[in-house]
């Protein structure tokens, strides 16, 4: 067995060491409670690797410079919360749709506007579907501990590169901001994908946007490297052109969408417990799911038939998986820290199967291990 | 068949370009091609950045690596871009409304950094491609769809904007005087830090026509009459000098670049190689 | 068996609390176990009590934050009043000996504490209080092993001063066992 | 630039032209004109071969170059 | 009868003539294609009736000025397509919780990023409900036609200044670009609501933030009119001062979502035709709803039952009426010029009591009346 | 108990504040205070309007009408307000980040429009709220948690880049010069259009400590060491202003104010009534 | 019965379709139908080929965009190339003689009409050649009333141009009228 | 502000001092010390009325006014 670190970490530096183990090479971002750590330790420990750290004026041009030094090259990330979230909405799209691979990071606190700054929340979870104009690909992980925070973020980096897509860490305050133990693993332990670049002996058929045969995504060239390509937010044609024409920007919508949901199986995580006999499971993701998970054990400790279902990918749905819950008549209960979001989307599967049941809460505190038993002895 | 600088620089089966005919952006676009041509720049490494308008669509036809990014955002693209890769040459082009409406806080923070960007302004005091509302730069009393009674606003001179933020190197030309504003560029883009050219330029179709301007060739004849150059104006009687606007050189200083800064702390403080 | 502590390490701004927690939970882990350090944040803090709680099992620890601690220690009278609500019936109370105790018969045990005068007054630091609070701690609770403590303290402290923070943790386990 | 100018030949790519008549109006030597809205040569032993014509021109539709002047 | 003006006129400058009708006093915005005529024609009409226009310098400025004005009194409104729709985002978050009434249009263009600027969509739909972060309360209404654009816009006025919450109309290129005959009202007939404010006898006893005994909001002081009241976009108590106290963001937050969702009767609106003997319903909204009409229209000429059914109210959803019809088993068909966004919400509603179709389309056109018959056909 | 002025001007159950011992920002806000006092406005027509930051939560304290809206718009909610209501004083109170960083767009755009809004920024070179980033005031080669190496960027003085921008009153004070610093502000809003007050702060806790400036009253002693006069420094040879600050008034001119003009549109132009 | 014409009028920008447009439709109000009229936006449309549509009917119009004409005005020959596949097979063109039609043997009605060269050589005003095309038009199809379609004209020019704008509709007419 | 110095009396807001030692340091004639971390008045003769404590202390927590100083 490999000699690991074990160390005690704060989640949001287990996120900037996952960054730096998937590759992270350059990061550029605002300060904002309760991500803020995160730009600090990129700050301390880019140079030391040959990367590249900037404070921007504000959340939109992070955005920016985080999109400028993917397709200069570099692995890039940016950190924020909920209102430079959605700040960064603009430019979130145009990485959608430029397919410029990068990592987002919402540390999420209490909303809306600047709600409660330091508080804990899950309020941000349909934004990271939604939170940008026209239909656009998402992907979104949310990590349950300070671990899994730096497993998703490497794994966010892969899916990113992979896909050619932004790709959004869901952490929250919770998760964020509390010290664990940690085991890192060791840089040959860790799966890392690169994207895709193309040959110098394409130069000059290369088309920018253009999927090769076997290929999910077109590969990509960086600025400097002789591609004299073009990049835009424009709807485009194969070579990155603007065009206005009705099967282009069909073709390249659909194109975009569709590289996420024919690999939803590719990208979805999910993990459960107890589920064998489980009358009733409960769905839960982030730091909630700790207590969802702390509140199942003692749920079966009184002999409740409880399952425990961990969301790690958020964006995709796991539609399968949960259709299949459903069938097998458990009924569902979402606890999240918000006003019943998440379970929307559970709701819109399950499509009348099962029950569904939520549990929210935004008064700034963490959902207790007994608010959700309390719960889960109402819906059995 | 077209002239061997359009060939060498432009993407031919791109043009001709989409904007309006007379319109002064096609002027300035040649003399920033020219420019980089007098310069020999090696093509790989020039980067042309730009936001969104008329003046924006300048780098989908120009031949080296081109980003046409969000309204606004062009300059927070270009640092990304030039911070990650300083080899390369960046060069944004953007419009009065895009660096100094919606883009002014990346403008003056671009400067303030004094990162090697060369931004190159197709001033034509409208917001172009959106049918012609006043921008920052039309002058108090003209006209725009959205100033229907004449803009009360006061218009900023960016040059002496960027200047009060830390560019180091700061100019304006015309889309008449071709030549000057060549070398103007030249030297903008030779400027190992912020350089900022505010070209300007001619918009017929809204401008021009919301303000009575006339013709495309009256416009271009405005800007002749109307530019007078900085080193000659300082000799010159107040009186000559209404109703003109400055060209030349306006700042030329030198002072530590962004990239370069931070290559020093690379230097001293990296562990991995 | 589970067996799992809920620490509550509360005074003002500046007492190095969150640093005490961040230790504390560092020993334990080094002692092989699980701990979770967590703290609040929050503008309204400035100046105000300051808190960080450590959590330290044999197991997993799902929730991550305390609720009712088994143990607080409370090094000012604000930060006192603020928390002892949220001490368990049959938790201990550390509070510093310059705090007045209102609660005359608690369910919980007290134990009063000159944490803050050893430090200021014998250390001559008042920037240990910390070390000397984990120190009584560690002997109150046997939480994490002395050694681990040690080890885990000497990782943190700037250096040069090490010496100083032993000491400090020597006065703590003082403290303690002189009580009993 | 080339600066043997008496060498290069003026060119015109009719299908850029827009008819903005710029290189007419500034030509100093008046050998332009615009016929049914594009750039024609009115008068090609005006010319003096001085560009500014292929400067000013926002749409690249004439040039010096080559060897052969177009009539 | 009354001599109503006749007129053609686009539906953009209907959304201004609206406005003013409304008591539009104030306008705030930055001009993007296809919603800058509400722009020109504001800076025209405004001064005219002793309103203020301005052009700021950006979307976001646009938004915050336009709660600026609001707050000092004045009814206020603001216009943007997609990207400034984005933008606008962090703001209108600050507008719903500090209870700030407003209007803001957006003229949706095909996206995402700058898309096709010019060519109609409605791709942001869900964005209006879930574009900025945290829970927040929302209320959207969309036309199909010039008259009913006007109308909307009074609508929008009179929901923004009862609910104290800001309300967006969400026009599409089709609908905001056409001309059509359009009757304006007189102005008698046109239903205003002006905001509930406080009476100058409360000065010393004006929670800003307390709803009095059979009111749905708290009454709303302008500036300088005597009332100190604090405004803040955190959480906060009765008197609008900040406060972390989880109690009192419980309550603040349940109570802003409670004064919509206990009065969907009163917000929601919807149409309905042919729907006796329907087997199937087609649900559609803007300006698709003439396209989904025409179909059907040609459908009930074939001989087809098919109902159609016309969202106007977009957020919040009309669930009761759209369960009626799902459980009365008729099929339920959602053309949208999107890759399928508000038929997730009905999905959702209809919990699988029927079937529930999709009809995207996401090329920069409108959908045609054969599309949705050819698709009407194919669900039958 | 407490004094007049503070009872006042004060909502004295918010009292006291949340600022860090020793912070700058009481000092600033109390001289507001002291500075409206002066002035004898009124009350009711007075609008302190902020964004987000430590300097952002005084309007919460201040007895007046008080807007805390979102980071670094404070300005743009003001034009807003000032706009629909021209009765109203408007003045802002923000920080160096809130209005030079992420809201540097509205600044320069409302100095630009020359409207009537009083600036006062409590400049303490840092993001105080968040722990001690380094701002676009930080000076090079100081530290903050995001400068751990020392900070390669230039700074901003925001009175030049307000002068650039067309603001048309423009001073510095500091928490040290506290009677120069009220006559400043009651200057700064006597004065018809876009005002601002640079006024320099102290932030013991983040930037004192990052950069090792020592206690608060080290940190007044500085101020009161190394800001000069702008009047007296034009009297003083080079040498003494090294590491120097100005403090005094810059520029005090008189253009058009916004939205006088506007009202000028209305009256013309006006139909119903 | 449903009575419903659509419209498309196509040439180059600054020949005054949209207002052509407008006109029709407005005229089509004052006859007490409906009428919906539209465009395509896009920067793209910069110097190239215009167009305007017009709907006409006297039911409520639900779909308002013109996929197949039922009569197309086509007054250059970028727009003729470009639109007439837009034609519906049984429908009418009316096009400007300048313009070279290719399809010998089209299944459409084709209307070479000396537009242009009436407004610019008979009325001595190229900017009137849309108001000529709104009288040819009117006359082919009957589409509008002569009576509103005067007043709409009338209600949209610029004053002072009155009298122009109502010889150009009378050259409009003549124009197809003469023809058979 | 009221000029008659003399008559103004010094007090102290004892729950809002924060300690910062900003009054101390710099009252002219050392009128003010830190107790407990918070102001005290060492020697109220020494005072001038200078007013300068209230002036420059960011919590309000010192002024002059009224009739009676604080001991
Ligand atoms: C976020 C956003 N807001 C607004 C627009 C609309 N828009 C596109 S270009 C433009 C103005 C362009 O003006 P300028 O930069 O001066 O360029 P020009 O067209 O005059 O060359 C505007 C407002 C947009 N595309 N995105
Ligand atoms: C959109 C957004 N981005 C970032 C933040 C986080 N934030 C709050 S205050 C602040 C900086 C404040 O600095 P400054 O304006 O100088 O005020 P100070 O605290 O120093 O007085 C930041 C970055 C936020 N609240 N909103
Ligand atoms: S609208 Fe103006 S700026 Fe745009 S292409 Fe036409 S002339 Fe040029
Ligand atoms: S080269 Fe000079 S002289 Fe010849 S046509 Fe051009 S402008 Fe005229
Ligand atoms: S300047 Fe160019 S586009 Fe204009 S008329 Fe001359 S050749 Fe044609
Ligand atoms: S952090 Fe700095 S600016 Fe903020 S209150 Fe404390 S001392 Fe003042
Ligand atoms: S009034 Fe002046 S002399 Fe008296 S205590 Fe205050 S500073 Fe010292
Ligand atoms: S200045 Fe104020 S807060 Fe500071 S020590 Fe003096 S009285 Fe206390
Ligand atoms: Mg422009
Ligand atoms: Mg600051």
């Amino acid at each position: 067995m490999k000699n690991r670190k074990v160390k005690l970490m704060q989640g949001n530096e287990a996120c900037v060491e996952g960054a730096l183990a998937a590759g992270m090479k350059f990061y550029a971002g605002y300060p904002i409670t309760p991500s803020t750590e995160i730009a600090e330790i990129c700050s301390q420990k880019l140079p030391l690797v040959g990367g590249k750290f900037i404070q921007m004026e504000d959340e939109i041009a992070g955005m920016a410079a985080t999109i400028g030094g993917s397709l200069a090259g570099l692995k890039s990330m940016t950190a924020t919360s909920g209102p430079g979230f959605s700040l960064k909405q603009e430019n979130i799209g145009y990485a959608a749709l430029a397919e410029v691979p990068c990592v987002i990071v919402d540390v999420q606190r209490a909303g809306p506007s600047t709600g409660l700054p330091t508080a804990p929340s899950q309020g941000d979870i349909m934004q990271a579907k939604w939170g940008t104009h026209g239909d656009h690909p998402v992907i979104a992980l949310s990590p349950t501990s300070v671990k899994e925070t730096f497993d998703l973020t490497v794994k966010c980096f892969n899916l990113s590169e992979k896909y050619r897509t932004p790709v959004m860490l869901m952490l929250d305050e919770i998760v964020g901001h509390m010290r664990e133990k940690i085991e890192i693993p060791e840089a040959d332990e860790i799966e890392i994908y690169d994207r895709k670049k193309p040959t110098q002996d394409e130069v000059d058929t290369y088309k920018a946007y253009r999927v090769n045969e076997g290929e999910i995504v077109p590969a990509m060239a960086s600025f400097g490297e002789g591609f004299h390509f073009h990049v835009t937010g424009l709807m485009h044609d194969e070579f990155g052109f603007p065009s206005n024409d009705a099967d282009t920007a069909d073709k390249l919508l659909r194109r975009i969408m569709n590289k996420i949901s024919d690999n939803v199986d590719d990208i979805v995580m999910f993990e459960e417990e107890f589920m064998e006999d489980a009358e009733m499971v409960v769905l839960a993701y982030g730091g909630t799911y700790r207590s969802a998970r702390s509140a199942v054990k003692k749920a079966r400790a009184m002999g409740l038939k409880v399952g425990l279902f961990k969301a790690i990918t958020i964006w995709p749905f796991r539609e399968k998986r949960v259709i299949e819950i459903a069938k097998d008549q458990k009924k569902i209960l979402v606890p999240e820290l918000n006003l019943g979001q998440y379970v929307l989307e559970v709701e819109r599967i399950v499509a009348g199967k099962t029950e569904v049941h939520s549990l929210g809460k935004v008064n700034g505190e963490a959902i207790t291990p007994d608010e959700i038993l309390a719960k889960i002895r109402e819906v059995l | 068949m077209s002239s061997q600088l359009i060939k060498n620089n432009f993407r031919m089966d791109r043009l001709p370009h989409i904007w309006c005919p007379g319109c002064g952006h096609g002027i300035i676009m040649r003399s920033m091609a020219q420019a980089i041509q007098n310069l020999g720049l090696d093509k790989q490494k020039v980067c042309i950045v730009s936001g969104i308008g008329c003046s924006s669509r300048a780098p989908g036809y120009m031949d080296f690596n081109t980003l046409h990014t969000t309204h606004g955002r062009a300059l927070a693209f270009a640092t990304g871009v030039k911070l990650a890769n300083p080899e390369l040459k960046v060069i944004v082009v953007t419009g009065d409304g895009d660096c100094s409406a919606i883009g002014g806080n990346h403008l003056i923070h671009t400067a303030r950094r004094n990162i090697d960007i060369t931004t190159i302004v197709f001033n034509n005091n409208i917001y172009g491609m959106t049918g012609g509302q006043y921008s920052p730069t039309t002058p108090t009393n003209d006209f725009g769809t959205t100033a229907p009674f004449g803009n009360i606003d006061k218009a900023f001179d960016i040059c002496k904007l960027v200047d009060g933020a830390g560019a180091t190197y700061v100019a304006r030309g015309t889309a008449y005087h071709v030549n000057q504003l060549t070398k103007i560029i030249e030297k903008a883009i030779s400027n190992i830090g912020f350089s900022l050219v505010d070209a300007i330029s001619i918009c017929p179709t809204y401008y021009g026509r919301k303000n009575k301007k006339g013709t495309a060739v009256q416009m271009m004849n405005y800007l002749k009459d109307s530019a007078v150059d900085t080193k000659v104006a300082e000799k010159l009687p107040p009186e000559k000098l209404e109703n003109k606007f400055f060209i030349g050189e306006f700042k030329n200083t030198t002072e530590p670049e962004y990239t370069e800064e931070y290559m020093k702390i690379i230097k001293k403080y990296q562990k991995e190689r | 068996m589970v067996n799992q502590k809920e620490i509550r390490l509360s005074g003002s701004g500046g007492q190095g609390l969150i640093l005490g927690g961040i230790i504390l939970a560092e020993a334990a882990i080094l002692d092989g176990n699980n701990a979770i350090q967590s703290q609040s944040y929050g503008p309204e803090a400035r100046g105000g009590a300051s808190k960080a709680e450590v959590i330290i099992s044999n197991e997993a620890i799902d929730y991550p934050k305390v609720d009712k601690a088994d143990l607080l220690l409370a090094l000012t009278e604000v930060a006192y009043k603020k928390y002892i609500k949220t001490l368990k019936e049959d938790g201990i109370l550390i509070v510093d000996s310059s705090v007045n105790i209102e609660d005359k018969n608690p369910s919980y045990k007290v134990m009063q504490i000159p944490i803050l005068d050893t430090a200021f007054e014998k250390m001559g630091k008042g920037m240990v209080a910390n070390i000397v609070a984990l120190g009584v701690i560690r002997e109150v609770t046997n939480v994490v092993s002395a050694e681990s403590l040690e080890k885990a303290v000497l990782n943190r402290v700037p250096r040069g001063t090490e010496e100083l923070n032993k000491k400090a943790l020597m006065e703590g386990y003082l403290l303690a066992s002189n009580r009993d | 630039m080339d600066n043997r100018k008496a060498d290069k030949k003026l060119k015109i790519v009719e299908e850029w032209c827009k008819g903005c008549n710029i290189c007419v109006a500034f030509c100093p030597t008046n050998v332009l004109e615009l016929r049914n809205n594009k750039v024609a040569i009115a008068d090609i032993d005006k010319c003096t071969k001085c560009g500014l014509c292929e400067l000013r021109c926002p749409d690249y539709a004439i040039y010096l170059e080559g060897s052969e002047d177009e009539k």
